[in-house]
């Protein structure tokens, strides 16, 4: 399939996809003229977007297939190249480019992304704007893939803004109720805030490359070394780009949106906020591994951004009451161990918990979907209980998706994220300080996983009986549970420990691309671990998870007590961490509201003041001097003469001495 | 001087040089007996059309044959002159449309007597164009200001008619006065009157100096330049509105064509002395038209700021503009533009002041696009001319007049002056906007513009004012390649 | 008859015709109106599609004797001509025409007749403008083409139109006169008024004269882009000004200034620019993100949008005075660009004015539940003029903060603020009329565009697309121009540099 | 003997410049118009003076001579149209005050 337009189609089916259901959409508003309620050829959109999806997994899997049967160092199949702008020698083209590491998320976003859609034919049925939502996550998908599969940080960048504009727009899907709408625009301004430091962080790779073809930049970098003033620039190049990453994947200075994304349907928490954008700042790092790993502080920084977002994010999610936030913070916390993955070096254990937290959390947050589903819309876990009873089938894949999270022995989150932890504990030094966050945070980890089960499924059934009466989702919803619930189970065979002596299979299938990276770490010190070691780290993982589990677990089975007494005796407490460490709150206290006081004064007093001030001064100094001159002319014959008079002595003194 | 040194002095080319006064003067006299037969009375119109173009025709072929300085050195026909000259019969014939049945029933029957006034100005504004001795100068100046004395006071019922002829007569009088005791005073210095002979003596010593200072105000007077400009308003917006279109452009081009001859008495470093006087000129007559709410009056203020803009050719000129025609070309192209923009507005508020004064104030000519669209499409393209905006003759008048400064050095002045002239769009803006973008006062929407005959010789005028211009903006080589 | 003449020229004709037509018959004259541009704007695609971008030379010129000036004998001729520079502009200028007139169906219902002929000579002076080769003639159209926009504010516009039109004229002529001064004090000098003479032989001028000519052009254009301190014109007239008025105006109006600045600054003074680089980096730089502060504080939505115009031309100037490759092509097409994205948007501020008849921002709300397709559309917009990949915008952004960041990475950072504010002012403003609950009863039924609105916009919509998805065919419009700019300009910074070394000789240089 | 030209001179500048103050001072405007005259004959007697100073027996310089018989000239002609001029204000405001001629001004 190399060089051919074949691997385009992979992102364009989706685009067309995207196309053909906004067609479908208006189609059905010009229905709706005549007749209100009108269905129109909407229910024709679903059957589009999953038929494009599909193809563009079938054509995933055998690029796939091909790939594997290339000799392991020419791992790449390449597309043919759009020449987009060519200015003087600057050449910034888009082309696709397949090679293990793209491969890998390729798979997950088409795998878990025709998951989604078939998930939300079934949820979304009989919303109005039903076409318009495929379209949407048609060209979500489309922008993802781009964002996956190009080979230039120009064609990276249309993707990485592509998936913010889709963001925005499937949170305020819901428009008319408002808040989805702000909790839209402050997911698109914070991803903005972050692309203006990845443009920041392009502009300097073009400074020292003059390229943004990533392969060609991934080769010079060793070239780089030997110029100091171009290692500075490379090193903040590198935190630029980082900068890009903590905007879309959510890490700590720009993660507050992503709770408040949960405003948008389910399916798009699923897909967009648990399994691909916010994944993208990771795949960023993996694939410029050498770019970062070039100067060991940017890694170290990287994973001390991403240990403290996961405690940040972990500690948030203990006393949410809405069972969306709960899976909301639990995701900024995963992603924070990805980054702590990142920081100390272990690319392929950052990609392996990647591809493990794309099934279990968006097993969780479809789960999740399915449970206010049928709970008529109530997502408030205070109003649940009992409900293994109604919906068994949601009930046991909830269960496989919540096991994984909390890190439960044998399960993909145990191996997946404890190989994040061993790599920390074995960098050393200041990574023990990491390595001891990384603990912590597991045990919050588990501990508020089954929380949320043990209150949504058991104990007393808190809502009320006339309105509600919950009930199992259809096939169409929960066969992809299923689906998933297998994935989050076995996905762990894809990186056994070396103590069980299998090969790692990820870490051996994305050797090519993450071995330049880790080259360049090598020569600060490698990092081994002994066997017994090992097993220690093992066994203390699991120890945590189980003890944890079982804790959390044991306090919320009979009910919401617990909550309440923390709630009355503790409420600074729990109002901190409900409130995601006030971080939001300083946000709109220290940047919000300044801006808007600085807008106010630029625009009233800078502007109309000072400036118009002056301008129409001006005018106003023109006529006032005018209206005094105009006394000048006082009609009186006498003052005329004495001025001709006077002018003519003047005129001769003037020349006589001047 | 016995006769045959009479003949001698006229000989056969200074009869050539002088023929337009001659035609002119007969035209004069034809005029003057065809009010003593009533049978005759009809042909007044006529015979000034034809006095004046007859004149003018001469005056061409004097500009093409160039008869040069003749009677003994006192008059010169030159290139320059003969388009000085042709300017005055131009400035005349169009005065004198627009005063075609301007005058109210009471004023009518001395209509023959306006006539013969107006026509008696060209002839004195061709002596002082032409003038190379004092002498000649200082009749030509009487030839032309007495007889505006008089029409300026023609409406002799209305009080500020006889006001503005009064006060033109007393003042007029009083810098006569002074250019005639400062020509003494050089005469005493240098013991001739000629010129040519001032210009070789030269101006030394206090008495020579204090002769120019005198007959320099009184030029300055004549232009309404800076300390002597304050009777321009009054005089202006008291008169009827033809004769004030005489005096904005006929006199102003007179007195300019002599002060260029006369430049060479000023002395060279008074360069920034005349460009300073020319820029407080400049902002007065800005700044005061800023202030007006009537048309005329607002006319008048901005027809001292022209005066000083011109005037800045001569200061350019003093501080020694390489091109050697450089302020002639420049003052001939700007008043040339001039007199037919002003000539043309002012002819304007007379075609529509029809009945009585109330028509010239800004407030009137409300809403006035939509009663005559063809009127306010013509002031307003008088008022860009005025402002100086490209596609009209003002445009390249201003330009000329800037080039001779830049091209002296005087870059400073030459920037201000701009900025002056965008005070000046403020007022002519403010015309413009009163005609298309304010609507008419229900009162003035009612009254009828006066249609009919009697309204074409203003109007035939008004378009040969706009032809004119525009041409003057869009195709100045017809005008420019025939400059001296 | 010319290409050049005749399509500079062709509006004055149309406009004629509209003249002699009886004003009764509105929709005889809208149809002159609409099919004289219509042909304009296919002689500019005619004219873009022969146009060569590889050579830098003045393409299909013309050059007839118009006037000598008496004494010194310059000869002042009727030049036309149109290269890498101006190529882009005519052609935007030929093509959104007919969609400036079509959309005057919808808002001019009086005094139609005028306002056709005044739209028709407006066109004339701006293609004259960006067509000129000549200096007095540029001078010529420059002032002629503000005469237009003022009689179209002053009688077509809103209530403080009177305001805002005097000051708008007033303030341009101001700088315009300004430059009246150094033209003279150019052609006196060099006795000639050609501009392609001039660019080559002004590079000659002593650091001291050139700066101070730059001086005096760079005011003028300064005032038109409008550069920061001399904007406060532009949201007085933007507001005031019918919707045809303020698209024009921002599609067409201010680029003259930026061209200005191109022609006269960039290229014609090229050491003078070096030396002013810097300053005017900086003003553009802080009016990216000054505009945007300006846009947050507005509850007019149309104001808002003319202070966005002044964040969108900081952006133009920041990469013009980075003296770059990259910088200079992006500020060519993000003049291009700007005037696609803001003109849309003018363009549906005037529907929804039509319908609501108010530009307060409270006053909506809801309003994509009730026109979903105005909706789209004003996403769409929006997105393009928030520099979304894949649409115009960014391509001419991404340029000209990457050029600027070659330059002085300073003014680019701040310049990339302007990238975060610039989304957030433009999303509030979305928010607050498209979503949230319908809270006024009038938005309940307002109906949606009807197939005239949207097809006047497709052409745009469809170049936004294009642009976004493939720059470099109108990138390389400009590309042997550029070239020619960027020699100069790297010939002056040799200049320049050698002349920062005259301090003494260090030994080893005297040695080698 | 004859009066050296030099006092001449100087009683013209003191006609003139009475002249002058006598047009600021005296509100009747006849007695204006006779300052007026008053200024146009200290002309004259400077011409006069000056041509007498500057001929010389062999060559008489009668410039200035001819030019004071045109001032005389001009002088009957002003006077005339003055006087006009001033019975026209008499008839409209019954007074011959300077100051009432202040109708317009601004």
């Amino acid at each position: 399939m190399g060089g051919t337009w074949l691997l385009w189609f992979v992102p364009l089916l989706p685009l067309f996809g995207a196309a053909a259901c906004g067609l479908i959409h208006f189609a059905t508003l010009a229905a709706r003229k005549h007749d209100a309620n009108a269905k129109g050829p909407s229910g024709l959109a679903p059957v589009v977007a999953c038929a494009a999806i599909l193809g563009s997994l079938l054509l995933s899997i055998a690029a796939f297939k091909q790939l594997a049967g290339l000799p392991a160092d020419a791992r790449v199949i390449e597309s043919a190249v759009w020449p987009w702008i060519h200015v003087g020698s600057l050449q910034l083209d888009i082309s696709l480019v397949v090679d293990p590491l793209s491969a890998v998320m390729l798979m997950v976003v088409t795998g878990v992304g025709f998951l989604i859609h078939v998930y939300s034919a079934g949820y979304m049925k009989g919303d109005p704007g039903y076409a318009k939502f495929f379209a949407y996550l048609n060209l979500f998908v489309f922008s993802m893939l781009m964002l996956v599969l190009s080979s230039s940080l120009i064609g990276l960048f249309v993707g990485w803004e592509g998936v913010g504009l889709c963001s925005y727009l499937l949170i305020g899907f819901w428009y008319e109720k408002g808040w989805p709408a702000e909790a839209g625009q402050k997911a698109f301004v914070f991803n903005r805030v972050g692309d203006a430091s990845f443009l920041i962080g392009s502009f300097i790779l073009i400074k020292l490359f003059g390229t943004l073809d990533l392969s060609d930049i991934n080769a010079a970098v060793a070239g780089v070394s030997a110029d100091p003033e171009k290692a500075w620039w490379l090193t903040v190049g590198a935190l630029c780009l980082f900068g890009g990453c903590t905007g879309k994947s959510a890490q700590i200075p720009l993660f507050t949106w992503l709770p408040d994304a949960m405003a948008g349907p389910t399916p798009v928490s699923a897909l967009i906020h648990a399994a691909t954008m916010v994944t993208a700042g990771v795949y960023l790092v993996v694939r410029m591994n050498p770019v970062f790993a070039f100067d060991p502080t940017v890694l170290t920084v990287i994973g001390t951004i991403g240990a403290l977002t996961a405690l940040v994010g972990g500690t948030s999610a203990i006393f949410q009451r809405d069972i969306k936030k709960v899976l909301a913070y639990s995701t900024v916390s995963q992603l924070g161990y990805m980054f702590l993955g990142l920081g100390s070096g272990a690319f392929a254990a950052a990609i392996f918990h990647l591809v493990t937290h794309a099934f279990f959390k968006g097993l969780l947050f479809l789960g999740a979907g399915s449970v206010i589903h049928g709970m008529h819309d109530e997502q408030d876990m205070h109003k649940m209980g009992g409900l293994r009873r109604h919906m068994p089938k949601t009930f046991v894949t909830f269960l496989a998706g919540a096991a994984a999270l909390s890190g439960l022995p044998l399960l993909s989150g145990f191996f997946s994220k404890d190989e994040i932890l061993a790599h920390t504990f074995a960098h050393g030094g200041f990574y023990f300080v990491l390595w001891g966050i990384g603990i912590v945070t597991a045990a919050v980890t588990a501990y508020y996983t089954w929380r949320m089960v043990a209150l949504t499924f058991f104990g007393k059934e808190r809502f009320d009986h006339h309105h509600v009466h919950p009930h199992e989702s259809p096939a169409l919803m929960w066969v992809p549970l299923a689906v998933l619930a297998v994935l989050s189970v076995f996905g762990g065979a894809l990186g056994l420990p070396p103590v069980f002596h299998v090969v790692h299979v990820l870490e051996h299938w994305l050797e090519p691309v993450t071995a330049p990276g880790k080259a360049l770490l090598a020569a600060h010190g490698t990092h081994e671990l002994s066997h017994a070691m090992e097993w220690a780290l093992l066994g203390l993982g699991a120890a945590i998870a189980l003890g944890f589990a079982h804790f959390g677990f044991r306090t919320y089975v009979k009910g919401v007590e617990r909550d309440e007494s923390v709630q009355r005796n503790r409420p600074a407490l729990a109002d901190f961490l409900v409130g995601a460490w006030k971080i939001d709150a300083q946000y709109y206290a220290k940047i919000v509201y300044p801006s808007k006081l600085v807008a106010f004064v630029t625009a009233v007093i800078v502007d109309q003041f000072a400036i118009d001030g002056l301008v129409n001064g001006a005018g106003g100094l023109a006529t006032a001097t005018g209206n005094r001159l105009k006394l000048l002319v006082d009609g009186s014959l006498k003052s005329y003469a004495l001025w001709i008079g006077a002018g003519a002595v003047l005129l001769a003194l003037l020349w006589m001495f001047v | 001087m016995n006769p045959q040194d009479l003949l001698q002095l006229f000989d056969e080319r200074a009869i050539e040089a002088v023929r337009p006064l001659l035609a002119l003067s007969a035209g004069l006299i034809i005029l003057l007996l065809s009010g003593v037969f009533d049978g005759l009375k009809a042909l007044r119109g006529p015979i000034v059309v034809a006095t004046l173009l007859f004149g003018g025709w001469l005056t061409a072929s004097n500009f093409v044959t160039q008869p040069g300085v003749v009677l003994d050195g006192t008059y010169s026909a030159d290139r320059a002159a003969s388009a000085w000259g042709l300017l005055f019969v131009v400035a005349t014939l169009l005065a004198w449309l627009f005063s075609h049945h301007y005058y109210a029933e009471d004023e009518r029957p001395f209509q023959l007597e306006h006539d013969v006034l107006m026509l008696t100005t060209p002839i004195g504004m061709m002596l002082m164009g032409g003038a190379q001795n004092l002498i000649v100068f200082f009749v030509g100046l009487e030839i032309l200001s007495i007889p505006l004395y008089a029409l300026a006071s023609f409406r002799r019922s209305r009080a500020r008619s006889v006001e503005a002829g009064l006060k033109y007569f007393l003042l007029g009088a009083f810098a006569a006065a002074f250019f005639l005791y400062g020509s003494s005073l050089i005469y005493a210095a240098t013991g001739t009157v000629q010129l040519a002979e001032i210009k070789a003596i030269g101006i030394h010593g206090p008495l020579a100096l204090a002769g120019v200072a005198l007959l320099m105000a009184s030029l300055f007077f004549k232009i309404s330049v800076f300390p002597f400009h304050l009777w321009v308003p009054d005089v202006y917006q008291g008169s009827p509105t033809p004769v004030t279109a005489l005096m904005a452009t006929g006199t102003k081009a007179a007195a300019f064509a002599f002060l260029l001859n006369a430049m060479f008495m000023l002395p060279a470093k008074a360069a920034v002395l005349v460009a300073v006087v020319a820029l407080v000129t400049m902002a007065l007559g800005n700044l005061g038209a800023l202030a007006q709410t009537d048309v005329k009056r607002m006319l008048a203020y901005s027809g001292i700021a022209h005066a000083g803009t011109v005037l800045l050719v001569v200061a350019g000129t003093l501080a020694g503009d390489p091109e050697s025609g450089g302020a002639l070309h420049a003052a001939l192209f700007y008043m040339g533009a001039y007199v037919f923009t002003a000539a043309g507005a002012f002819g304007l508020l007379a075609l529509l002041e029809r009945d009585g004064e109330r028509f010239t104030s800004l407030e009137s000519l409300k809403g006035l696009a939509h009663r005559r669209p063809v009127v306010a499409a013509a002031l307003t393209l008088f008022m860009l001319s005025l402002g100086g905006i490209p596609a009209t003759g003002g445009f390249l008048g201003k330009w000329m007049v800037f080039s001779s400064l830049v091209r002296a050095g005087l870059i400073w002045p030459a920037v201000i002056g701009a900025l002056l002239s965008v005070i000046a769009l403020g007022y002519y803006l403010r015309v413009v906007i009163a005609m298309y973008m304010q609507p008419a006062s229900d009162r003035d929407a009612a009254t009828q513009s006066v249609r009919g005959a009697s309204a074409m010789p203003a109007t035939l005028a008004a378009g040969v004012c706009a032809v004119f211009v525009l041409v003057m903006g869009v195709l100045p080589s017809l005008f420019l390649d025939r400059l001296p | 008859m010319d290409q050049l003449t005749l399509i500079t020229f062709l509006p004055l004709v149309g406009a004629l015709l509209v003249l002699l037509t009886p004003a009764s018959q509105e929709k005889v004259l809208r149809a002159i109106a609409l099919v004289t541009t219509l042909v304009v704007a296919v002689l500019g695609v005619r004219l873009y599609l022969q146009f060569d971008g590889a050579s830098a030379a003045l393409q299909c010129a013309v050059d007839k004797p118009w006037f000598v000036l008496p004494g010194s004998a310059i000869a002042v001729r009727y030049k036309l001509g149109v290269d890498g520079l101006s190529i882009l502009m005519v052609v935007l200028t030929a093509v959104l025409m007919p969609t400036v007139i079509l959309s005057t169906w919808g808002h001019i219902h009086k005094r139609v007749k005028e306002f056709m002929v005044w739209m028709l000579v407006m066109q004339t002076g701006m293609l004259g403008v960006f067509l000129a080769t000549d200096l007095v003639l540029f001078y010529f159209f420059w002032e002629v083409s503000l005469i237009p926009l003022y009689f179209m504010v002053g009688i077509w516009g809103g209530e403080r139109r009177l305001y805002a039109t005097i000051k708008f004229f007033l303030y341009t002529l101001a700088g315009s006169l300004v430059m009246l001064v150094a033209v003279i004090a150019l052609i006196y000098h060099f006795r000639t008024a050609d501009i392609e003479t001039l660019c080559a032989q002004a590079g000659s001028l002593e650091l001291t004269k050139q700066l101070w000519l730059f001086a005096g052009f760079a005011l003028a254009f300064s005032i038109k882009v409008p550069l920061l301190p001399f904007h406060t014109w532009l949201a007085d007239a933007h507001t005031e000004a019918p919707t045809s008025g303020s698209v024009v105006l921002a599609g067409v109006l201010l680029k003259m200034g930026t061209y200005g600045l191109l022609r006269f600054g960039v290229d014609m003074f090229p050491a003078a620019s070096l030396e002013l680089a810097p300053l005017f980096m900086a003003l553009g730089a802080v009016g990216i993100v000054y505009g945007a502060f300006l846009a947050m504080a507005q509850t007019d939505v149309k104001r808002l949008v003319a202070c966005s115009s002044v964040s969108h031309l900081g952006y133009v100037v920041l990469g013009m005075f980075a003296l770059t490759r990259a910088g200079l092509s992006g500020s060519i097409l993000q003049m291009v660009n700007h005037g696609i994205s803001t003109g849309l948007l003018f363009l549906l501020i005037g529907m929804i004015y039509e319908r609501r008849h108010t530009r307060a921002l409270d006053q909506f709300g809801g309003i994509a539940s009730t026109m979903p397709i105005f909706a789209f559309f004003l996403v769409f917009t929006v997105l393009s003029s928030a520099a979304l990949p894949g649409l115009n915008g960014f391509v001419g952004e991404y340029l000209i903060l990457l050029g600027a960041f070659q330059a002085k990475p300073l003014w680019a950072i701040i310049g990339v603020l302007g990238v975060i504010f610039g989304a957030v002012y433009l999303l509030v403003a979305t928010r607050r009329v498209l979503f949230g609950p319908v809270t006024h009863e009038e938005n309940k039924h307002l109906e949606d565009l009807n197939v005239r609105e949207i097809g006047l916009m497709l052409p745009m919509v469809v170049l936004a697309v294009w642009i976004g998805f493939q720059p470099t065919p109108f990138l390389d419009q400009s590309r042997g121009s550029l070239d020619r700019v960027m020699k100069k300009i790297e010939l002056a910074r040799g200049a320049q540099s050698a002349a920062l070394e005259v301090q003494p000789l260090t030994t080893e240089e005297v040695v080698r | 003997m004859n009066v050296p030209s030099e006092h001449l001179l100087f009683l013209a500048a003191g006609l003139f410049a009475i002249g002058v103050l006598g047009f600021l001072i005296r509100r009747n405007v006849i007695i204006v118009l006779m300052c007026i005259e008053l200024m146009l004959n200290a002309a004259n007697l400077t011409f006069l003076a000056a041509s007498r100073q500057h001929s010389t027996p062999q060559v008489a310089n009668l410039d200035g001579a001819v030019f004071s018989i045109f001032v005389i000239l001009v002088a009957a002609c002003e006077a005339a149209v003055g006087l006009a001029l001033i019975i026209a204000l008499f008839r409209l405001k019954q007074t011959v005050e300077a100051d009432s001629l202040s109708e317009m001004k601004g």
